[in-house]
């Protein structure tokens, strides 16, 4: 089991001819995800990566079944493509694009809500769900089948922590990067909501960074929902203040947002909080026996 | 990105709402002969991208031609926080009753605008939400809909049951809106808004910052942009695709990734170093990319020593190593280098810088460690 | 019993101190409407007709728990005005206005439903459950209490049918107009339903006009889903195509939306239709029998 | 309210949609001198508010300037549907190779714009609607989002692959979109909408009708109203806050209320005879629009028999009666008048009657009756 993305997930690439496109589209593919369709309007008809191409999301949806789309466009034409793929009746939308216009987000956010799919990103790198699916640019090869859920603002401070969890034997039911933009389709909550319900979770790694509440927020959910234990870390400890730290959302502006007021929350709420990466596994350890839990659920 | 106060006024005028007439000097003599335009009392008000100006004596009252080349002289030319003012605004001085604030901005939480509003104004707004935060109405419009006028009367009604503050604000707030959706903004404010003494409103100062992500679309605001304002590492960083922010510590950091880029820096500081950088070389890199960083980071006398951190996924570990070695070479690097590549091709990166006066790191702590004893230890 | 409107109403009448509003507010209050507030911009702290007058319509609802909203505002404010009632919490907002814009209904329509409210109007007389309150203009002498339920796109057409009824001795359970708008908030198959779920509605008149494909639609869902009797009429079998008559629904226009047309799909499923005014009341003395009725119920 | 063609197309022009050069005539010589300007071969097409005016002659070929004034002496001054042509357009002839048909109306019942998009272009859109419906792709826009580029794709697609087509024909209907909000449109058209021979797309014909409920908010569109066009009985009902619609029968119908009126005039068709008008006075009617009213009626030397048909709920039936009173007064009224008043005030309204020539009634039944009697029986 997983979250969000499995063996059932169908996948259409949007913007499949593209050089990103191209190369993720044959890197999802290989990695075994179901991918049935890309889109590229105006070449309808050709054929990219072993997959047919669409003028219209709608036409791959219909043609090929598709549920799941990945978008790799540009970040003028990223928030049209989040439109056509959820009116085109997709589940789930992974935004890869990075720099897409904020304000055009919060118009977006809404329509994904309303007509009950949901958006990942965007200026994220995607999810995995080891053995199953991979909808992203995330490196398939440091992933391991397993049981805990990582979910993070980041791309490659996930894939260290990953990479951390698969050599000391921790494998991964889904990991996924929400994306580092101020206003994203699926945050914290939502993920930590899909782990704590989905059985094959049996802790969750948490990585957060300076910017927003969102980590207050979650911080607030496991303590008053969550039974699986939930291991945090937060960057940006050392970013001064009014600057943007590479992600658009990671800032922190009148004295909010910072590493402390996240750690202090993450505390409160009984949350185990790492200082630095390297102390993520060993503390997920003192929650959590995955020998353990495989003889509890077996 | 910042716009300075007189370029919001002009897309506040643009859209008919009222400011005191006023224009930029750059000069002394420029803001005698604006004063003697204008005609009577005049504020000179310096234009650099940060707050608390007036504070820092950066914003005065001249009561003529004279006095306001005396004051513009004075102004022109400080620095503040780190700032050297090149411009000053002068405009009409109006006869202050009421100052209130007003302001939009973008909400993460509710991911939608917010109008913020309050009679305490003139003053900083995050100082009156952090102690007096019943003096402030917050409403966030639904951007599917659009701010309605019932909605600019209940934030003025709030503040004011005078016709002319009422009349006054609700034009300035949809104004504010109209400003904020169209030019991509994430914060716009006029604070203070004042109603002078016969009766009148105006919007006596403004702030516009801009959603970066958005100037593509944005020309006429992408144009406002004030170099003098801007960091130049920061602008040739951004030029070649990297994300690079100048901090005061020791060790350079050259990280593919702005979360890793921020953990690597809270190591360095974690083990009792101090980055002198965040850089984010982004992904799927390219050796030139890596040099111009080198160049960048090299630039700063501080630097002791240089980290490499890459983990790579679309980043290969080779075509960083490449650059790396192209850097070496083309560049006087006299600092020492620890490079921890690991992901992606790393075992071909690992061949590569081979022989190379590089240090090599496995973990991320072991490269930070390294890195600082380099440096001559701990600061 | 009754619908939408009843004893529990508690109105805000919003531009209470214009000349329209103010004389309705007066005739509602005397028919015992419980008018608990006024609203008027800029006039907030007076009194009007008896009841104080606030700036804001969210003023109103927190002084006075005002649960419903009469409209009486030029059409140039009316969709600020159903706005503003909306975001205040108002469950139920008639608007009384004529010439409403036709693209700002687009808009409002939705923000109604999607914050669950219930728009009557525009460009209708509102309504009145006899006895207990009116909302609107309808004349209220000429009701009665009773058990007929009667809708109607049209203002003085319903006046002339409820006469009659009175006079026959057939009290309402409720009279509403809807409106003559092409878009309206509350159309015939929400207000059937509602009398089909109201004990009290024993039997309806539905009053249609030519334009729109409303009748149609109620035809179907009379078929489909009602189990009390129904009997309608018609008007502008004579209008020419092409032309508005008066209500800026009240149009034919490619062969749509003519009496003919809905005639036929009331006849189709089994709803009498009323060749002239005066032929409803025996026509629905035919299907309902109050007298039977009452010895049911009893 | 519909604006010629013509004036469809400079909106079109104003937001950088193509269409053939052109411009309007009012005589035979100037569409000979538009001619010699353009150019080469012409059409001239005249400017009525009527449908089929091509089937009708109303639009001709010219090959050049000498014809072209002698096709529009031909159209000037023609008949088409009872309106008579006071103006034509002269625009360059393009050489169309494919033509489709693109509009936006408002859908009533998805209460929303609709997209209609046909590759059966240059014909009536509703004889293909309903005869080959699968020839026509609709699409509905949620106005809370506005129309979205793949959405303008989607619609282009359906009908051409040709890159042209789809890059013109998206912008076209983007156009559309805009035109139809920005200018409160209940129906926009370009039909045909064509591409030429060079591979081009031109918006050749246009059609556009606007809300007449906006007008009040829409001074460029209200300003393009051809008076030359509209009847102008009812544009004086109009003025006077009346609602009016001629029609042909022998009974002159005044009522309030526009269901009421419509009923009316059934009536009197079930009673064998045939309104003579729709006459809406509305509510709280007083005296005067009463007068009026009766003044645009007796214009009609057709009526032979007024019919007042009043329910008073919020019209008073006294208001109504003192205005009957006062233009019988006033007009030298030899029609039978049947007056059926009933509801508020109505004895009060009785009394006044009483001793004039009026003929009372109780129902609607027995005051279409008396009318018609009255006129001489049903027709």
């Amino acid at each position: 089991m997983s979250i969000f993305v499995d063996n059932n997930t169908k996948l259409v690439v949007q913007g499949i001819t593209g050089r990103d496109g191209a190369f993720h589209a044959a890197s999802m593919k290989d990695y075994g995800t179901h991918l049935v369709a890309g889109v590229t309007p105006g070449k309808g008809g050709q054929e990219a990566g072993g997959v047919p191409v669409f003028n219209t999301v709608a036409e791959a949806v219909q043609e090929t079944g598709a549920n799941t789309s990945c978008i790799f466009v540009p970040p003028a034409f990223a928030t049209d493509a989040i439109f056509e793929a959820v009116d085109a009746g997709i589940d789930l939308v992974v935004c890869i694009t990075e720099g897409v216009p904020v304000n055009d987000m919060m118009v977006v956010f809404r329509y994904v809500k309303e007509r009950g799919a949901r958006l990942i990103g965007p200026n994220c790198p995607g999810l995995i769900s080891p053995g199953q699916a991979k909808v992203g640019i995330l490196p398939g090869q440091i992933c391991r089948e397993g049981h805990v859920g990582v979910v993070s603002r980041s791309g490659t401070l996930t894939y260290e922590v990953v990479d951390q969890l698969t050599r000391n034997g921790l494998g991964q039911s889904t990991c996924i990067g929400i994306g580092g933009d101020p206003i994203i389709g699926t945050n914290f909550i939502d993920c930590l909501e899909a782990f704590e319900a989905d059985p094959a979770t049996e802790a969750v790694l948490l990585i957060g960074e300076i910017g927003g509440d969102a980590e207050e927020h979650a911080a607030a959910y496991i303590r008053d929902q969550m039974s699986i234990p939930v291991v945090s870390f937060i960057a940006g400890r050392t970013a001064p203040p009014g600057k943007r730290m590479g992600h658009a959302g990671a800032i922190v502006s009148g004295g909010k947002g910072t590493v402390e007021s996240k750690e202090e929350a993450f505390r409160e709420a009984g949350v185990a909080v790492a200082v630095k990466p390297s102390d993520l596994v060993p503390l997920l350890a003192e929650k959590y026996d995955p020998a353990r839990e495989a003889l509890c659920s077996a | 990105m910042k716009v300075h106060e007189y370029q919001a006024k002009e897309l506040f005028v643009e859209r008919g709402l009222p400011v005191p007439r006023g224009k930029v000097a750059t000069t002394a003599e420029e803001a005698e002969a604006i004063a003697k335009e204008l005609g009577g009392a005049v504020v000179v008000k310096a234009q650099v991208h940060v707050g608390g100006r007036g504070k820092a004596g950066g914003v005065k009252l001249a009561s003529g031609p004279a006095e306001a080349k005396e004051k513009a002289a004075a102004i022109l030319g400080m620095d503040i926080k780190g700032l050297t003012v090149e411009k000053v605004l002068v405009t009409e001085a109006v006869d202050i009753e009421e100052e209130y604030y007003i302001g939009l901005i973008m909400d993460r939480a509710s991911k939608q605008p917010m109008f913020i509003v309050s009679a305490a104004g003139g003053v900083d707004i995050e100082q009156v939400a952090a102690t007096t935060p019943e003096k402030i109405l917050k409403l966030g419009i639904d951007p599917r809909y659009g701010v309605k006028p019932f909605q600019l009367r209940r934030l003025a009604f709030s503040v004011s049951q005078d016709p002319a503050v009422v009349k006054g604000m609700s034009q300035a707030l949809s104004v504010l809106y109209d400003v904020f959706m169209k030019s991509d903004a994430s914060l716009v404010e006029i604070n203070p808004f004042v109603k002078t003494k016969d009766g009148k409103t105006w919007s006596v100062d403004a702030k516009l910052n801009i959603d970066d992500n958005a100037l593509f679309r944005q020309p006429q605001i992408a144009a406002m942009r004030d170099l003098a304002e801007e960091d130049s590492d920061e602008m040739e960083a951004k030029e070649a695709g990297l994300s690079f922010v100048k901090l005061d510590g020791n060790i350079g950091c050259l990280v593919n990734g702005a979360g890793l880029a921020m953990a690597t820096m809270d190591l360095v500081q974690h083990f009792g170093g101090m980055p002198a950088n965040f850089l984010d070389i982004g992904g799927s890199s390219n050796p030139e990319k890596v040099v111009t960083a080198m160049k960048i980071i090299l630039r700063d006398p501080q630097v002791e020593a240089i980290l490499f951190n890459i983990f790579g996924g679309i980043t290969r570990c080779d075509d960083v190593a490449a650059g790396l070695l192209k850097a070496t070479e083309q560049l006087d690097v006299k600092l020492p280098i620890v490079a921890r590549l690991t992901g992606t091709n790393e075992e071909k990166a690992r061949e590569m810088l081979q022989g190379s006066a590089l240090v090599p790191a496995v973990t991320m702590d072991e490269a930070v460690q390294k890195a600082l004893e380099l440096a001559g230890g701990a600061q």
